[in-house]
């Protein structure tokens, strides 16, 4: 039995050593890399990336997947940057109703791909890639094109202003991660996402609304993109249709890294925080230990498989596809 | 890897054969009459289209209003210019440029971008075949050229950055006392212009034996990309950056706010494209300098010569070869001029004169 | 008190219900029997909301009610205890208990685990499970599992103020003897508070438990027994609709098999850690050598392994006398072994693929030519088998997920069967089956078996077991306990085994 | 019931349709040079969608393609003066290796494909631009078309783009219906444990469909590097998604053994139709995103077919 115990143990925080191995790896290249300066830097490149990888974890463990989050991610930031103008432009004045509208229009985003992909009853897939380019092309119709500038500085303190060595977007990020761990262990949704996940027809069976499930998933997977999306536009100041660009694979690769299965079920936000911060570290370590540019992708990609394999539970695994 | 060296050896002297081949004017001939037989008279009322990458890069909307004002300047409503975004595809940019060709049965005055240089010939070949008149900009391969396809293969208008990337990059490297790091960042990889642009930088430093380029990083003209690699140049090199050479505006932002983020305020940077946004950081001085291409100009100056092509306002194959490959015009843009040239170019958008195709040109365009 | 009066329910092309009436009373335990298709199942999801009638009323106390879902039902008081499988895995045990009613403990949105646990150790205590509800449900035996099922549905006695009646649909499959014991007492038990309808396919059992036997055929319920005057080969009778054959396991068709062969199979001390330890017999030609023991005393293990899906710790095996060195299930499938898998819809068939698709599967080889099909030729070969073992199929062309079980586990047997597999593993082959089919199946055991095909099986009960087998080995926790020989009137009884599995 | 019958006919009705209301629009589009043009135009992005089709059979996805057929363009540019025709096998290995290897990494690592692929993909994109310089390049004319010229020609005022498209699918459909492998794949698709009870090597059969839509991707991209006469590592960027959606409009869903290559076929078709539609219906520049995003949204819901489905994720 003790046999077995070490076995789960090591599975459940495989993901951590690999990310452990991985900063001793790249502070033994470059010592520089092990710094606060350097952390603070993943971790601002990590803020909005954990806001999106989070969201898509809820979908993922249901055992569906959500693709549009690029779509989601440029809307909420374009009308985030266009109400906060028309309020005022200063978190000081009226215009910080245009963080709860963001964070409102990436719900309701979620709520209509959930819808489309429910009731039509399309595969998620499909139903979130097509979303995905109406999301993205929204935007466009929106903007017309142009960026947007957030200027305000009491935002901007969302980079500018740090606590011990770490942005407030860190501290934001964090707050939201302790958000939804909140959601999936304490509240039924969270719950009911392992449910669906673990056995669709048979949570049905027991009464479960799965349909409903689903759909909250959905909405609440949009909130946290719009979360994502203002962390990013905090980040460089710009929203723009292309504010939500790379999130797709970034971020479900992330969620898989974490040690979250594509099948449901299995996994959660704290594996998606490690999964975010593999990632990361991996992009940051990359460019700090000088490796050039055109290896940079199949480095990572081999990584990446190395991450998966060490954190998948291959014994319970029967085939995968 | 031996066929790789094999590759570009044989690639010099094939390409050295058609360009003497093209002066003899052999090759021209051949393929002109290997496609030619579609060529029509003038046509009277041309769909006038533009083909780009796409509309979240204010380059490209810059691009675009320039179409726009040329066909308002024809007395048509704004929607008349037809547009053909590729989202960065080249095999949409192709597919949409034919299905345009036979919807308008090649009644076309097209101007375009063809997002990578191979897909260049395909689409000429299509518009020629066709006998719509069409115009490029930026991208297209170096043997491939407006004059070995008699009319319909109107111009092609591209800016040689090598030489004000280096420019700016003396300024920069003056800045920093001419001595102490520099970083790179780049375009996508493989595109044209983000060569050239580090290929000015590198000139520069040949004469600033202090200085020294740290790295050089694909930014992929990106602004969060930009942003990521340019904090992870932080950590490398720290303080040992003294200066930033960046490939475009866009990625000059992105950088800027991770300087910001990390409390350096004072940092040189120089940049490329000449957005309004760029302009005005030039102007606070948060940028030295970049370079403007007028994009505005080159979008209706492009479609303008395609559809004054087709519309038998010009003939160009009477036109001389510095007609019809020339190198667009350049200006820089610094702090001290900021204020003037935003007062001129981008408070108001000067009313341009589209029939004046050359007056402005840089020469005809040089290959290496 | 329950009452369904004149049900009716059309599917398209099938009357699934044809003017059902059925009752329960306060406390009562109803039997529920009929071959696969008759319309037990239909009928079930009626009573508990997955399906609405075309037709007729449900009434609860002489009102009338309607359910569109499960739910709906549940909040009347029905609630469904599913066979084992329907606990999600991935969950705790509180979790499944209370899946779907989490509401009660929560305040302000937030679950309060301590107040779960709590009360999912009362609902546990009713059914006499003492594990700690936080538990990860996959940890859980299947009998445990089962209970939990039942603990489960008993929640509703806290939340429904009127009577209950709970639906048991093939509890027994997965349990052993004693187990069910323990389920029956407790069921009993419950009737204070409870009243139960019992599906099952095992008729001994139905017979032990119920007050009354609702006996359904066609979509129509033929016949209502009381439990005294109960015969099972009276209700076998209204449930085919002609007499079963005395000699339900075919006894006396059952010959000698070929002592002296060469063994078709020989286990030499195998041992597959965790799995089973130390295991050595001789498969010869025309035997049926049947393993017996609990869940998890190792018998699926050996099949495994003979089959090439479970490579040996320790020990030689050979098939027709030559090692096995590789294990996997191409080397199976070469040296003849045909594997008839217990979850026949996950392993047996693949759903999705016409009825000559799936006979062929394991043996496309046969009908190629360099990688390419005759297709011709495998329909022709589907079309002889149909006839062969009267699969019931309008054509060669039909989706095997449409068939009912018997006639899926026939393709199952045909696909084998037709590539010459002369090693045959039978899982729980008749699991599932109603009469008729199960019939089919033991004579095409007695057929396989006077070819000289060797079989080696695992059967769902013991009674077949005994029936079947030349050979009995009975396993416990993975070690051979016992060997007996079966022939025909000198069988070992059903003590004799149970003796030696707990 | 009636409609049950048409179920598996909808994909090709939609196509229909759509060809139709375009037609009523203008024209010009029905005119059989612009259909035969549309469809030679879409063959490259067709060809990717095919050998997409194989990874999405077995019930996985193939995220490499784009990255393989980017690849294949500068290696086929760069071995061309070297290797002539030779140039073409070594794409096509290269694409087979790669997707030989996603597949091994999915089946024998466990690493799910949407994973493995996108990985693999890196590598990939990393040895284009490692092999190409980070630049564009092209291929010299006269040599491209003395050894490829075939593959850019026209016969009978049909271009041959056409022909190798109908003699891969055809290939593909005889792959598929009627060669043991074909079987097989539909039963790794439709039921993976009864395939491994009934002695398939699944392993060998998912590796073989990763590799074909490795070598297809590669044929996809050495058609393209030949049509626009060179290579860049970035060449074939755009063509993934609209891979995937084709082989999704078509009606070959993510859950594996329903679908086809026909249906890619059609649905290759319908992504062009809707493509060029955009220009026919004159839909503003702003708006062809997201017009798109919706057409996709209702084309799916018509052409899939539900009743295959067992649960819908």
């Amino acid at each position: 039995m003790s046999n077995v115990l070490t076995r789960d143990v090591l599975i459940k925080w495989a993901p951590l050593i690999v990310l452990l191995v991985l900063v001793l790896f790249f502070t033994a290249m470059e010592p520089r890399f092990f710094s606060l300066r350097n952390f603070a830097r993943i971790g601002i490149s990590s803020a909005p990336a954990l806001m999106v990888a989070i969201g898509v974890t809820f979908i993922i463990i249901m055992g569906s997947i959500d693709l549009s989050m690029e779509g989601t991610v440029s809307v909420c930031a374009v009308v985030f940057a266009f109400a906060f103008i028309a309020l005022g432009g200063t978190l000081a004045s009226w215009a910080w109703l245009a963080i709860p509208l963001a964070l409102l229009v990436g719900g309701a985003i979620g709520l209509v791909n959930g819808l489309v992909h429910v009731l039509l009853k399309i595969p998620s897939f499909m139903a979130s890639l097509a979303m995905g380019f109406v999301g993205t092309g929204f935007a466009l119709l929106l903007t017309g094109g142009d960026r947007i500038r957030v200027e305000d500085d009491l935002f901007r303190s969302l980079l500018t202003e740090r606590w011990f060595g770490f942005p407030i977007m860190c501290y934001v990020a964090l707050l939201f991660l302790l958000i939804a761990w909140f959601i999936q262990s304490r509240t039924t949704l969270g719950r009911n996402f392992y449910a669906v996940g673990g056995g669709e027809e048979l949570a049905h069976a027991s009464g479960l609304n799965v349909n409903r499930v689903r759909i909250m998933g959905f909405a609440l997977a949009g909130v946290f993109y719009a979360v994502g999306a203002l962390l990013a536009v905090g980040r460089i100041g710009i929203a723009e249709t292309a504010t939500g660009s790379n999130f797709m694979f970034v971020s479900i690769t992330s969620v898989v890294v974490g040690g979250t299965a594509l099948w449901g079920g299995i996994g959660g936000v704290w594996n998606t925080l490690i999964g975010v911060l593999i990632v990361n570290v991996i992009n940051n370590g990359m460019v700090v230990i000088g490796l050039p540019g055109y290896v940079q992708d199949g480095v990572l990609g081999i990584l990446v498989i190395a991450a998966v394999v060490l954190s998948t539970d291959r014994k319970s695994v029967t085939f995968v596809k | 890897m031996s066929f790789i060296k094999n590759y570009i050896a044989q690639e010099t002297i094939t390409r050295r054969n058609l360009l003497l081949a093209s002066a003899y004017g052999v090759g021209g001939a051949a393929i002109s009459s290997m496609l030619g037989g579609m060529a029509r008279a003038a046509i009277t009322d041309p769909t006038v289209a533009w083909s780009y990458r796409n509309r979240t890069n204010p380059y490209w909307n810059e691009i675009v209003s320039g179409g726009e004002a040329f066909v308002e300047s024809l007395g048509k409503p704004k929607d008349f210019l037809t547009h053909l975004i590729n989202e960065g595809s080249s095999e949409k940019s192709l597919a949409d440029v034919k299905a345009l060709l036979s919807k308008t049965n090649g009644e076309l005055a097209l101007a375009i971008d063809t997002n990578d240089a191979p897909n260049a010939r395909p689409v000429v070949e299509s518009c020629v075949e066709a006998g719509a008149y069409v115009s490029t900009l930026w991208n297209k391969t170096d043997d491939l050229h407006p004059w070995d396809f008699g009319d319909n293969y109107v111009s092609h208008m591209s800016w040689s950055d090598e030489g004000p990337a280096e420019q700016t990059a003396r300024i920069l490297l003056d800045a920093m006392g001419g001595s102490g790091g520099v970083v790179h960042l780049g375009g996508i990889a493989s595109n044209n212009p983000a060569i050239e642009r580090l290929a000015g930088l590198k000139n520069a430093l040949k004469d600033y034996p202090n200085a020294e380029l740290l790295a050089a990083e694909p930014a992929d003209w990106d602004t969060q990309k930009a942003n990521q690699v340019m904090s992870a140049f932080l950590t490398r090199y720290g303080d040992d950056i003294k200066g930033v050479h960046c490939a475009n505006d866009t990625i000059a932002y992105g950088v800027l706010e991770a300087l910001r983020a990390e409390g350096i305020e004072d940092m040189p940077i120089v940049s490329y494209d000449g957005n309004p946004q760029a302009v005005e950081l030039v102007g606070e001085g948060k940028i030295l300098a970049t370079v403007f291409t007028n994009p505005h100009w080159g979008g209706g100056i492009t479609a303008a010569l395609a559809y004054y092509a087709a519309t038998g306002h010009f003939k160009p194959s009477d036109e001389p070869n510095e007609h019809r490959e020339f190198y667009g015009p350049t200006i820089m843009v610094r702090p001290e001029d900021a204020q003037a040239f935003k007062a001129e170019y981008l408070d108001s958008v000067p009313t341009y004169d589209w029939k004046d195709f050359w007056s402005t040109s840089n020469g005809q365009i040089q290959y290496k | 008190m329950y009452e369904l009066i004149n049900v009716d329910k059309k599917f398209p092309g099938v009357h699934a219900l044809k003017s059902v009436d059925f009752k329960i009373g306060r406390g009562e335990i109803v039997g529920l029997v009929g071959e696969n298709g008759a319309g037990k199942s239909t009928l079930m999801k009626v009573i508990y909301g997955a399906h609405q009638p075309d037709g007729g009323d449900i009434t609860i106390d002489g009102t009338k009610v309607r359910f569109q879902n499960p739910r709906q039902a549940m909040d009347h008081g029905i609630g469904m205890v599913f066979q084992e499988q329907s606990l999600i895995t991935n969950l705790t045990v509180m979790e499944n208990i209370f899946l779907g009613f989490e509401q009660q403990f929560v305040s302000y949105g937030v679950i309060n685990w301590k107040a779960m646990a709590e009360a999912a150790r009362k609902q546990l205590a009713k059914v006499k499970l003492d594990i700690d509800p936080g538990t990860t449900t996959s940890k859980l035996s299947f009998a445990q599992r089962q209970l939990v099922e039942l603990a489960k549905v008993l929640t509703l006695e806290e939340r429904i103020d009127g009577d209950l009646v709970i639906l048991l649909d093939e509890p027994t499959s997965v349990l052993a003897k004693e187990e069910v014991e323990l389920l029956f007492s407790l069921v009993r038990e419950l009737t204070k508070r409870a009243s139960f309808i019992f599906v099952s396919h095992r008729m001994d059992e139905v017979l032990d438990l119920s007050d009354r036997i609702y006996v359904m055929k066609d979509g129509e319920v033929v016949d209502v027994v009381a439990h005294d005057d109960a015969n099972v080969d009276a209700i076998q009778h209204k449930m085919v609709g002609r007499d079963v054959d005395k000699e339900y396991y075919r006894e006396q068709k059952q010959k000698p098999y070929q002592v002296e062969a060469k063994p078709l199979v020989a286990f030499q001390n195998v041992t597959a850690t965790g799995k089973y330890s130390d295991i050595s017999f001789d498969l010869r030609p025309g035997e049926v050598l049947c393993l017996v023991g609990t869940e998890g005393s190792g018998r699926e293990a050996i099949l495994r392994t003979i089959f090439g899906l479970e490579t040996p710790s320790a020990g030689a095996v050979s098939i027709k006398g030559v090692p096995v060195s590789k294990f996997n299930a191409q080397v199976g499938v070469a040296n003849g072994v045909g594997y008839i898998p217990r979850e026949r819809k996950v392993e047996g068939i693949v759903a999705g693929m016409s009825v000559y698709e799936n006979m062929t599967l394991s043996q496309m080889g046969n009908y190629a030519n360099s990688g390419v099909l005759r297709i011709g030729e495998e329909k022709t070969l589907a079309r002889r088998w149909i006839d062969r073992l009267a699969i019931k199929t309008p054509d060669v062309y039909k989706d095997c997920g449409g068939l009912s079980g018997g006639n899926q586990q026939k393709v199952v047997l045909a696909k084998w069967r037709s590539a010459g597999s002369d090693i045959i593993l039978l899982d729980h082959p008749t699991r599932g089956l109603d009469i008729g089919a199960k019939e089919d199946v033991y004579d095409m055991v007695r057929e396989m078996s006077d070819d000289g095909v060797g079989i080696i099986l695992v059967a769902d009960t013991l009674e077949e077991a005994i029936g079947l087998s030349h050979t009995i080995i009975v396993l416990k926790d993975g070690n051979a306990q016992k060997r007996f020989d079966c022939s025909p009137g000198d069988k070992p009884s059903l003590y004799d085994l149970v003796h030696h599995m707990i | 019931m009636s409609f049950e019958r048409i179920k598996p006919h909808l994909p090709w009705i939609t196509l229909l349709v759509l060809v139709l209301v375009v037609g009523a629009a203008d024209s010009n589009f029905l005119r059989p040079s612009n259909l035969i043009s549309m469809a030679a135009d879409i063959v490259p992005l067709f060809i990717m969608a095919l050998g997409m089709t194989f990874a999405i059979y077995i019930g996985g996805i193939d995220l490499s393609a784009q990255s393989v057929a980017n690849m294949t363009t500068v290696v086929a540019t760069i071995a061309l003066p070297t290797f002539g025709i030779g140039a073409a096998l070594i794409c096509i290995l290269a694409g087979v290796v790669l997707g030989g290897v996603s597949g091994f990494v999915t089946t024998r690592l466990f690493v799910p494909s949407f994973i493995s692929t996108l990985a693999v993909g890196g590598i990939a994109f990393s040895a284009a631009q490692y092999m190409s310089g980070q630049r564009a390049l092209f291929m010299d004319a006269s040599l491209r078309d003395s050894t490829f010229g075939w593959m850019t020609g026209s016969l009978a005022g049909i271009p041959s783009e056409l022909f190798i498209a109908a003699a891969l699918v055809l290939g593909a459909w005889f792959l598929q219906s009627r060669t043991t492998f074909g079987r097989a794949l539909k039963a790794v698709g439709a039921g993976e444990p009864a395939a491994v009870a009934s002695g398939l090597n699944v392993n060998r059969i998912k590796i073989m469909a990763f590799a074909l839509s490795g070598g297809l991707a590669a044929i996809a991209g050495l058609l393209f590097a030949v049509k626009l006469s060179g290579g860049s590592p970035t060449l074939a960027n755009g063509f993934l998604l609209p891979a995937i959606v084709a082989v999704l409009v078509g009606g070959t869903p993510l859950t594996g053994g329903v679908g086809g290559v026909i249906n890619t076929l059609i649905g290759t078709l319908i992504v062009a139709v809707i493509r060029s539609s955009m220009l026919y219906f004159e839909v503003d520049a702003t708006q062809q995103q997201m017009v798109f995003g919706l057409i996709l949204i209702v084309a799916i819901a018509l052409t899939i077919d539900r009743t295959k489905l067992r649960v819908v994720k």
